[in-house]
């Protein structure tokens, strides 16, 4: 589909005149209209083109199976979500584990606690702490990517669900695949984080588990989650190294391992989607298929 | 085409079923939180006409 | 044949159906019932701020 490098110069071009994803956006919408859905090729799509945000949360919806591939039945199982979203959430109104007052993204945390059976009793329920930290970090994203907050949940849930069975082996590795990367493209500044110590103190949670929640914005992360959903985990790695080389100099001045650490887990919020661009680039260019990149 | 429709039947059914796990979750939920608050009922007011009907016997037993 | 396949999809899909709505309904008289429990308590020790937090001012108070 994207092979034809004429084609994909000429992309480039109205990247740049603003006619963005013009045929990206049409090859999408005949993928959309086939029923059942082929979530092959919409994983396909979605891993070497960016989704255009008004098709991205139903695209999310099908490859994490909130709905199903056959379109007529989007309606049916779509009113079971909503019901089971209800019944759950005023069961807890019901038992106090959720008031007015509390938070969205805590009121999540405690159903999706509730549908996994890990829900503490209410007499011992305290505020979430940082054990609930990627929970919520992705549960905040996600809110700011998805309006309506039944869709809002199913997708969280559906998502962590999702990137533990699919990944949960191979996010343990991705900090050496890190390393490995950036030997290839910076030798001077990971000798430079080896040296100062930063190497093993660098935010590995929020950019592997939280998959940089609360680190990009949203505008840029949904960019990133959309090639997680359609299954790479290894575009992670490549985000987190192209971090490391957009802030390479101001690295290089730090010394201190906590100082690196503390810098990376605030990095600027302005130029995150370049960052994010790059770090695709990046990655099509050592995974090539991404197909077959995991 | 028969894949085709066991595969969406099936796809039905498994979200039906979800829907009915969450409710059995909740129902086991309010069970153990009724029964905590029986006990504790029944601890604080053992002579109280609304706990009679209850059997005190098993108020201090762990919910299932 | 394919009729055949499609009427079984049905009938599971109802059965699943009425196995929610039973289920439901058990975890609407459990609310119901928990509802009153926790009134009462509250109007046994109005001094409770909250189900979750309160505690029992009173001697006999029960372990957690």
């Amino acid at each position: 589909m994207a092979d034809d490098p004429q084609r994909n110069f000429r992309s480039a071009y109205y990247e740049k005149v603003g006619f963005r994803g013009v045929e990206e956006k049409k090859s999408l919408e005949i993928l959309l209209k086939d029923n059942p859905l082929d979530l092959e090729k919409l994983s396909t799509f979605s891993q070497r083109f960016p989704l255009p945000s008004m098709y991205r949360i139903q695209v999310w919806k099908v490859l994490l199976g909130v709905l199903p591939p056959h379109s007529d039945s989007h309606a049916l199982v779509g009113g079971y979500r909503k019901e089971q979203y209800q019944d759950i959430l005023e069961a807890l109104e019901v038992m106090r584990y959720v008031r007015p007052s509390t938070p969205s993204t805590h009121v999540y945390l405690r159903m999706f606690q509730l549908e996994t059976q890990v829900l503490p009793r209410c007499s011992e329920t305290l505020p979430p702490d940082e054990e609930h930290e990627d929970f919520l970090s992705i549960s905040r994203a996600m809110e700011e990517i998805v309006d309506d907050p039944v869709d809002c949940y199913w997708l969280i849930k559906c998502f962590i669900h999702q990137f533990h069975m699919r990944f949960g082996d191979s996010i343990p590795h991705l900090p050496k695949s890190l390393e490995h990367y950036l030997s290839q493209e910076e030798p001077r500044l990971l000798t430079h984080l080896k040296s100062v110590g930063a190497l093993p103190l660098l935010p590995y949670s929020l950019w592997f588990k939280r998959c940089f929640a609360g680190c990009l914005p949203e505008s840029s992360l949904q960019r990133v989650w959309d090639k997680v959903i359609s299954g790479s985990c290894k575009i992670l790695v490549f985000v987190a190294l192209e971090i490391l080389l957009s802030y390479k100099i101001m690295l290089m001045g730090i010394s201190r391992p906590e100082g690196v650490a503390k810098f990376l887990r605030n990095i600027p919020q302005e130029n995150t989607d370049a960052i994010v661009t790059k770090a695709i680039d990046l990655w099509q260019k050592y995974c090539g298929n991404p197909n077959h990149a995991v | 085409f028969l894949e085709d429709v066991k595969c969406q039947a099936k796809a039905e059914l498994q979200a039906s079923d979800s829907r009915y796990q969450a409710q059995r979750r909740i129902a086991q939920l309010l069970q153990t939180e009724l029964l905590q608050l029986y006990s504790r009922v029944e601890m604080e007011a053992p002579a109280g006409p609304g706990s009679c009907s209850r059997s005190s016997s098993r108020s201090r037993s762990s919910p299932p």
